[in-house]
């Protein structure tokens, strides 16, 4: 086994006993089971992990959780490579391979350097200021820019990968078990309320897990063991459901939280086999306790960015937890007495710590009194002004500050090392409360925005409420899970306090920018998008004031880090250049998510075949079996025709068509919508939705109705049968069925409660089976002897129930074709029986199943209009030329008014007339535009547009329907369609070109 | 002729009945075919209507929302404060719809078979909340949901009646009824079946 | 994510719901009288206040009830939910 | 207005970049000027430069209740295309195009307009009937605009999945190679700059309250900020515009809901071009700094919380997937939501209101992005004239009683 030279002889929370081999950037290393990537890099002596995004700065781990910007890798390969994973919470497994992001060629030698080089010339926002001229080079200048984008990698592959979702609800979730967290969890837990607790890591405890457990205990005992027990209580109770590795990101309305859970990206592929990755969860809590912890905030101080230099709890966290050194020779620059922590444990762990670099000049808390006992050298009142050291630092220089802390003085002192850990204090992580729209005061003895009064059923406790000490922790978490189960109903005595002993801190001083006497020493912000403090400089000087714009105008907390270690830093500083207070300049918005969540997880299993449900009809099977072609209309799939071996769509199209007209064609339209409609006011009803007037139409009719928003624009159109004298089955267009159902259900409840009616959804009760032509009548009686078919009894537009191949079935005959037809309806669970009897039935007469295209085809021959195809929501029926299903006598109708607007009533509207071209083999394209004359070049005048268009084997020519301006008027003349191959010439005709008389239908 | 025993589900062409998860979840999921539907719905303020029905089928309308009730062999369902499903065995539909025909003449209300709209699958097992919370938004905790509950809800983009009809002290328990309507039980069943499987 | 209060089903979320916009706008009787104006207030003027609102809802995949919520839009609260026959409850120190 | 170039650049460099002046001024308001507009973003502001660019009218102030840009113009998707379906949108946006093509250099500020192209899927026969309509009226109204088939789109854009296998294929598709993107803050921060280079006052953290009015005509604003006078005012406040008609005592045919919007963490370019789909609702472009940018459908609430529900991302993620099966590792950066003005006909409405010398420029829901210069323009035209430039006469108030009504939720129902 290879040796891991940074690895400590015995501590922390690995498994020296299951070592993981893993790869980064092509060489082989080995870690154990509980480090992370960052962990083991470091274990192996890798400090220098990546570039940055713009000036492609090598960089190295900051930190050690979901705040880390610079240690982003590409993980895995092939389908499934992940782009920008920060290796400080990618768990090592076994095999892992990871790759360093943005350089070429490679990590080391990477051209894209240039870039530092060039960086006077690439101030904040540099590219608003040039690549203007010449305006044509652009395009040529963004392929450059496009270049730089980017860090990681996109799959290029399907992701093989799924993902769980589930809803949940509780009563109590606690986001967050570090000490805070879990005393709340415990706290709920015992109430019997329903409690969610969650945490991002892999194991709970928070910045326990951090801690050396030297200087702390609770009740006695060492925080481990307090942990242990937590946990262990927790599991054992059956409505609190613990759950690691998963990240609470957004906190949204209604106490609504989205969180996802890793359920296998810490496994080795072959470990994880075929469960899913992630699962999405999204809850509903009554009572949220956020116990989220602190962030750790850099110093900013000159050329802080190398790697080598990382947050002191990061640092604590790799020696405590990883048994990780970060590094041989360490020093501590801090502001405040939690690094000197740090600085105790690294010294424990046989780092030389060379100095704390202290910025106070008095340091008095027991921490600092514990450090100087072990013989750490501290500096007070001093400042790093510079660091050295390309692929990881090699020293620091450090000079006296002055009073004010604007000023260094006296010699340079320089101190060699391979470490850097520095504390700027730490902020409050009040992302989700924020996200909750909660708003934050801001502190300023701490200098950190802490959580206001809570918008939601929020509370917060523990160090993201800006309580730090581990006593005020467990007693704030105790205190908010009690009270949040109690909010949420359940009753509980109140917890005795948990006695913790640790030290005590002193005050911090904030210095926002720490001074250095070299003018042009850059000092990062933000390190992934490499934004300095003169880039802030810039931004404010050029009038970018608002912290928003200085945001946008520098990019600083626009990385994948969204800010978490750099956006406090960054406000301080732009206050400090406005002369203004850090309250007034304000924090910019917190958005959803906390750390990234994966697309895939946020779809769930709602892709490929689940992406939207396939509606069949009961026939369906039928019609894949006879190789039918599928049209989406809505979710159903309907058959749009079936071409037998060898033939084309027109022809088969054409072959359909003709059956129809010759002899019997059989249509599945089982999809149209079907509402029966029942009450004493049915019939009035009926005359308000509908145009036309329904008192008078006689049990056992049938009549065709046209429904219009109240806008007078045409909805939906379809047949309605009277069943009784107060019952009625209406029909709808199929894509409209669900909305027409809810546009009647909302007329009744809120306009017109008076009315006594009720409609219930019958679509998919009956299977619909349509059959017409010729010989249709024959075909029916063959199936339903007992039917009496002729025209005198059963006559167009009427209804008989009746047996149909031995189906009590209800037959309607309705023509959508303009041949004899029959509407036959049988319970779905016949329809396929039925159908098939009648394919038997009609075989002698040589039965064609018809798709949608045929349909189309024999409507428009006839010059029915379909809804959403002739209308488009700007169409009256005067515009249709169906002034005679318009009753103007009987009454208000819905959209009655809206007809008789200056605008809706002009005379030279769009109105519906048939189309035939110049060349009868020639078939317009649906949505060709029209046009009087055609000129060389647009804009050309449009006065109307092709809506619907075939080739008609009947007629043996094309036909269109078309809207054209004051179309009624102008039968004869010549119009064209341009067409990008020239114009085609079209002469106005009647928009019914077959059977004008009607003379088939009644036959 | 069509034979009466051509008659399919909506589901027939699935084979899932008593379909057992195969992925550690502890559940089984069949279609309970033609099980008889009626939609009732009449003024729950009229106490003739709600007279006539217990009348007609000598069970009490439930009136409290997301709730059943069962005079065996039929039973119903709260849908809306004015509309019920009743549920009866195979074939016994018409007979309802008839008695209740016939009973509620006066009146304003609606009685419609609604047998073959939709189809049944039925989830029992211990794991079957864990199942349906993958797709359902409601609270299906035993103190939330519980034996006799109704809801009118979505499972994934199906809308869905879910109906408990057993607890998790009984055999194989609980047992949840989704009703769904015919053209969207294949979809709903290819949903529970990516989550069993 | 709004949590929608159906007077009968009680919570659900809003993926349950179909909002119907402004309420208590009353459709002109006699719209043949009323001028384009007139008609166009009611077809299509709205109110959209930031703050209280009084608007429709419809437990469209639930009941399929409509009924009436008082909604702040700008903390988008609900203050208020009352039934489609029902007059606007008086909501302290808020107007509509 | 110091002159932007590689040259001042370059001369700045040496100075260590000390020597950048504003961008603009932050000035107190005077007492009275001869236009205010009323909110700071993109269309607000080309109003005020046109004004002064093309109309002479200096005089004028820009009020904004926050930060310029901070609206919509600030958190769109930033769409740009002209291929709408009636006469006169098409006028209305292209007019706006092909001012964008000049942007950049009119304004001295690099609003990045990129035209790499906006393609339109077809999913179904009805998708590709209007498309085709489309197409066929923007190439007789001079539009660049073209159909390609579904191997075309494939060639086009090797993202897509193209395969007849998805549940709604890909049939065909629409293209517009004149469209694209542009960076959305420049376009505000480029006309704030102009704008004020002309004299124009641009007066943030200034939110208008009320209004001064005698006689049905309007005097002067009432600000957080105090009084201000003013011979006309323009309203063009986006999300607000109801809430500001209200102070002035009318109401408006708009309602505002929020609009989604979310970015993915950045990776090297895989997309260069602006896809768009109706049936599998979702659209999506890479930006140069290489995140996703990808559009949400709106919330159906009325809401100014600019923040929408998890639901409609979830949908729209689905859609992305759905359409694009590679991005599915790739990972949600930060979602977040704008409000938008959505008018029954999905057209804006521009020109006078019920009170004299008080004019709006409003309604551009969800697609309003792509018309800033070109509203600007018009909108500066109808108030120097007081009447309406040709290009904006049809998008009156008045429609809404005529029932002249321009209806392009076809083209606009993914609007962007
Ligand atoms: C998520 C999303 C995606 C979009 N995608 C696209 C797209 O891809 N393409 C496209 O073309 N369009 C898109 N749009 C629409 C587009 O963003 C808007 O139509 C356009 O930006 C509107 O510009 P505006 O200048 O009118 O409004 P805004 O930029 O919103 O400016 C209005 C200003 O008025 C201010 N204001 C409001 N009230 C007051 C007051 N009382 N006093 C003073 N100031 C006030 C506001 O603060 C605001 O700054 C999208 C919108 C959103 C939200
Ligand atoms: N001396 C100091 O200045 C100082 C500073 C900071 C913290 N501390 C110590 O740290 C401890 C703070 O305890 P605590 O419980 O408040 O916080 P904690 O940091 O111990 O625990 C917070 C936990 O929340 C998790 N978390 C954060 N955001 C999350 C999200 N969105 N979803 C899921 N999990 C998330 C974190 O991973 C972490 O495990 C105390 O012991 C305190 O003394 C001290
Ligand atoms: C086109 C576009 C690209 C964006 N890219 C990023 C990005 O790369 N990183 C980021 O953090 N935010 C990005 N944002 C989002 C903004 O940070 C911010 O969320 C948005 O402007 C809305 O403002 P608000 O969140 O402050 O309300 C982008 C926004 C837009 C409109
Ligand atoms: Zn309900």
């Amino acid at each position: 086994m290879k040796r891991q030279r940074f690895r400590l002889p015995s501590g922390g929370r690995i498994d020296r006993g299951d070592a993981r081999a893993f790869s980064f950037n092509g060489r082989r290393y080995y870690g154990f089971s509980g480090d992370t990537l960052a962990s083991a890099l470091l274990a192996n002596g890798v400090h220098f992990v990546g570039r940055s995004f713009k000036y492609h700065r090598p960089r190295g781990v900051l930190g050690s959780g979901a705040e880390e910007p610079n240690a982003l890798v590409q993980l895995g390969a092939g389908a499934r490579t992940d782009p920008n994973m920060r290796a400080t919470t990618t768990e090592l497994f076994d095999g892992l391979r990871a790759a360093s992001q943005n350089c070429w060629p490679t990590l080391r030698f990477d051209i894209g350097g240039i870039n530092d080089r060039l960086s006077g010339l690439l101030p904040a926002g540099f590219y608003y200021k040039t690549f203007m001229q010449p305006a044509r080079l652009w395009k040529l200048y963004e392929k450059f820019i496009r270049r730089a984008a980017g860090l990681g990698r996109a799959p290029t592959e399907r992701d093989p990968d799924r993902y769980d979702q589930q809803y949940a609800h509780c009563d109590v979730l606690v986001v967050g078990a570090g000490p805070a967290g879990l005393a709340a969890a415990l706290a709920a837990g015992r109430t019997g309320a329903r409690v969610f607790v969650v945490d991002e890591q892999a194991e709970f405890g928070g910045t326990m897990l951090a801690e050396s457990g030297r200087h702390i205990r609770i009740r006695d005992t060492s925080p481990d063991a307090w942990r242990e027990d937590t946990i262990a209580a927790l599991e054992d109770m059956s409505d609190v459901t613990v759950l690691p590795r998963t990240t609470a990101f957004g906190y949204y309305t209604h106490n609504f939280i989205g969180m996802l859970e890793r359920l296998t990206d810490h496994l080795p592929r072959a470990e994880a086999g075929n469960q899913a990755r992630q699962r999405l969860w999204k809850l509903r809590a009554k009572e949220v306790v956020l116990a989220t912890g602190s962030i750790e905030r850099p110093l900013v101080f000159a050329e802080n960015d190398r790697p080598g230099i990382l947050l002191a709890g990061a640092a604590r966290e790799f020696v405590n937890r990883y048994a990780v050194a970060p590094g041989t020779r360490a020093v501590v620059f801090t502001n405040n007495d939690s690094a000197y922590a740090a600085a105790l444990d690294m010294a424990a762990a046989g780092v030389a710590v060379e100095a704390v670099i202290d910025l106070r000049t008095e340091v008095e808390g027991d921490l600092p009194r514990l450090a100087r006992e072990a013989g750490i050298p501290v500096l007070q009142g001093y400042a790093v002004v510079a660091t050295s050291g390309r692929h990881r630092v090699t020293g620091v220089t450090v000079m006296r500050l002055n009073d004010a802390g604007d000023g260094v003085s006296g010699t340079a002192r320089k101190l060699r090392c391979d470490c850097v850990a520095v504390s700027g204090g730490w902020n409050p992580a009040v992302h989700l409360f924020s996200q909750s729209r909660g708003k934050l005061n801001f502190q300023s003895e701490m200098n950190i925005f802490v959580p206001g009064e809570s918008v939601q059923a929020a509370r917060s406790a523990g160090a993201c409420n800006g309580s730090f000490s581990l006593a005020e922790c467990l007693k704030e978490g105790a205190d908010a899970g009690l009270a949040a189960a109690r909010v949420a109903g359940f009753e509980g005595a109140d917890a005795a306090t948990l006695a913790a002993i640790e030290p005590a801190d002193g005050p911090q001083r904030s210095l926002w920018r720490v001074p250095s006497e070299r003018k042009d020493a850059r000092m990062f912000v933000d390190f992934q998008n490499d934004v300095t403090t003169k880039d802030l400089d810039l931004a404010v000087r050029e009038g970018y004031r608002s912290i928003e714009h200085v945001k946008r105008y520098t990019t600083t907390g626009m990385g994948t880090d969204q800010g978490k270690t750099g956006n406090v830093n960054a406000l301080a500083i732009v206050a400090g250049s406005l002369g203004a207070e850090i309250p007034a300049v304000g924090v910019t918005t917190f958005r959803a998510p906390y750390t990234p969540v994966t697309f895939g997880a946020i779809a769930g299993r709602h892709v490929g075949g689940l992406f939207d449900p396939v509606r069949g009809t009961p026939m369906h099977e039928w019609h894949v079996q006879c190789g039918a072609k599928f049209e989406d209309v809505g979710q159903w799939k309907r058959a749009w025709y079936y071409p037998r071996e060898g033939e084309t769509m027109r022809q088969a199209v054409d072959r359909e068509v003709r059956a129809a007209r010759e002899s019997v064609g059989i249509l599945d339209y089982s999809t149209l919508g079907k509402i029966d409609i029942r009450g004493p006011d049915a019939a009035a009803f009926l005359n308000r939705v509908y145009t036309n007037a329904w008192t008078k139409l006689g049990v056992g009719r049938c009549r065709y109705g046209l429904m219009l928003r109240d806008d007078g624009m045409v909805m939906d159109d379809g047949v309605t049968l009277r069943l009784g004298e107060n019952h009625f089955l209406m029909t709808t267009t199929t894509g409209n069925a669900a909305s027409v159902l809810s546009w009647l259900e909302e007329w009744l409840q809120t306009e017109w409660p008076e009315l006594q009616v009720y409609c219930t959804s019958v679509t998919e009760q009956y299977a619909t089976i349509s059959i017409c032509g010729p010989n249709a009548r024959a075909l029916l009686g063959a199936v339903a002897p007992e039917m009496r078919l002729g025209g005198d009894v059963f006559p167009h537009m009427s209804m008989q129930e009746g047996m149909v191949a031995g189906v009590a079935a209800r037959v309607l005959r309705v023509s959508f074709t303009g041949e004899i037809g029959f509407e036959i309806n049988v319970p779905a669970r016949h329809g396929r029986a039925v159908w098939d009897a009648l394919i038997e039935a009609g075989a002698p007469h040589g039965i064609t199943s018809y798709g949608t295209e045929a349909m189309h085809v024999l409507r428009a021959e006839k010059g029915f209009v379909i809804a959403g195809q002739e209308s488009d929501g700007t169409v009256t029926p005067i515009d249709l030329g169906m002034d005679w299903i318009v009753n103007w006598t009987k009454g208000d109708f819905i959209g009655r008014r809206s007809l008789n607007r200056s605008d809706t009533a002009r005379e030279d509207r769009k109105q519906l007339v048939g189309l035939f071209t110049a060349d009868p083999q020639t078939v317009l394209d649906e949505g060709s535009q029209i046009v009087e004359r055609v000129s060389e070049a647009p804009p050309m005048d449009m006065i109307g547009h092709v809506t619907s268009s075939y080739y008609s084997p009947n007629l043996g020519r094309s036909i269109a329907l078309a809207m054209i301006r004051s179309g009624r008027g102008r039968l004869g003349e010549t119009l064209y369609a341009p067409m990008p191959d020239g114009p085609i010439e079209v002469t106005v005709t009647s928009p019914v070109f077959f059977d004008p008389e009607g003379t088939r239908l009644n036959g | 002729m069509a034979e009466p025993g051509k008659i399919r589900s909506a589901l027939a062409h699935c084979a899932i009945d008593g379909v057992v998860a195969k992925s550690g979840l502890d559940a089984s999921i069949s279609e309970q075919a033609f099980v008889g539907k009626v939609v009732l719905r009449g003024n729950p303020s009229d106490s003739e209507f709600l007279a006539t029905v217990r009348g007609a089928l000598e069970l009490d309308l439930p009136l409290a929302p997301n709730t059943s009730s069962e005079t065996p062999p039929v039973s119903a369902l709260w849908l809306g404060p004015d509309e019920w499903m009743l549920i009866c065995a195979p074939g016994s539909e018409a007979a309802v719809v008839d008695s209740l025909n016939a009973a509620l003449a006066e009146g304003h209300s609606t009685v419609v078979d609604v047998s073959d709209a939709y189809t049944v699958l039925r989830l029992s097992g211990p794991a079957s909340r864990t199942i349906l919370a993958k797709g359902c938004a409601l609270d299906l905790h035993p103190r939330a949901f519980a034996f006799g509950d109704v809801a009118r809800t979505m499972i994934a983009k199906a809308d869905v009646i879910l109906h408990q009809t057993a607890d998790e002290t009984d055999d194989g328990g609980p047992v949840f009824d989704v009703y769904v309507a015919r053209s969207f039980a294949d979809y709903l069943w290819r949903w529970f079946d990516k989550i069993i499987n | 994510m709004l949590r929608i209060p159906c007077p009968w089903c009680g919570e659900r979320d809003v993926g349950e719901f179909h909002c119907g916009g402004e309420a208590h706008i009353a459709r002109p009787s006699g719209a043949d009288t009323i001028d384009d104006d007139a008609w166009a207030e009611y077809l299509f003027m709205r109110q959209n206040p930031k703050g209280s609102h009084h608007e429709r809802w419809s437990h469209a995949h639930g009941c399929r009830r409509w009924f009436h919520v008082v909604r702040d839009t700008d903390s988008d609260q609900v203050l208020a939910v009352y039934l489609m026959n029902e007059a606007p409850p008086d909501l302290p120190g808020r107007s509509s | 207005m110091q002159k932007y170039s590689i040259f001042s650049l370059a001369r700045n460099a040496l100075t260590r970049h000390e020597n950048w002046r504003e961008a603009w001024r932050s000035p107190d308001p005077k007492p009275e000027y001869d236009v205010i507009i009323v909110g700071g973003g993109g269309h607000g502001l080309a109003t005020a430069y046109y004004l002064a660019k093309e109309h002479g009218v200096t005089n004028v102030a820009v009020v904004e209740k926050g930060w310029l840009g901070g609206g919509n113009t600030g958190r769109n998707t930033t769409i740009v295309r002209s291929n709408y379906l009636w006469d006169e949108s098409a006028g209305l946006y292209e007019h706006s195009l092909k001012l964008w093509e000049g942007l950049s250099q009119a304004l001295n500020f690099n609003v990045m307009f990129s035209q790499r192209g906006v393609l339109n899927l077809a999913h179904n026969l009805h998708d590709l009937r209007e498309l085709s309509r489309r197409v066929n009226a923007n190439r007789l109204n001079g539009v660049d605009s073209e159909i390609l088939s579904t191997d075309e789109v494939k060639a086009f854009c090797p993202l897509i999945d193209c395969s007849p296998d998805i549940r709604y294929p890909v049939l065909g598709a629409s293209l517009q190679r004149r469209g694209g993107v542009a960076r959305h803050d420049a376009v505000a921060w480029g006309f704030a700059r102009a704008a004020d280079a002309l004299g124009v006052d641009i007066i943030q953290n200034c939110e208008v309250t009320g209004f001064q009015r005698t006689e049905g005509r309007v005097e002067g604003i009432e600000t957080t900020r105090g009084i201000i006078k003013a011979k006309k005012v323009g309203v063009v406040a986006a999300g607000h515009s109801s809430v500001i008609a209200a102070m002035a005592g009318f109401r408006l045919p708009i309602e505002s809901h929020p609009l989604q919007a979310l970015v993915s963490e950045p990776v090297k370019p895989i997309l260069d071009t602006v896809v768009m789909s109706n049936a599998v609702h979702a659209y999506i472009s890479q930006s140069d700094k290489g995140e996703m940018v990808i559009g949400a459908g709106i919330d159906g609430y009325i809401s100014y919380s600019q923040r929408g529900g998890f639901d409609v991302v979830e949908d729209t993620l689905q859609a992305v997937v759905e359409l694009f099966p590679t991005l599915s590792r790739l990972r949600m950066l930060r979602q977040w939501g704008g409000i938008v003005d959505v008018c029954p006909d999905a057209s804006p409405i521009i020109g006078k209101t019920p009170v004299d010398g008080l004019f709006i420029n409003c309604g551009w829901g969800t697609g309003g992005f792509k018309a800033t210069p070109g509203s600007g323009n018009v909108f500066a035209h109808t108030i120097a004239h007081d009447e309406p430039h040709p290009l904006n006469a049809a998008f009156s108030l008045d429609r809404f009683s005529s029932g002249a009504l321009v209806d392009e939720h076809g083209a606009a129902a993914v609007a962007h």
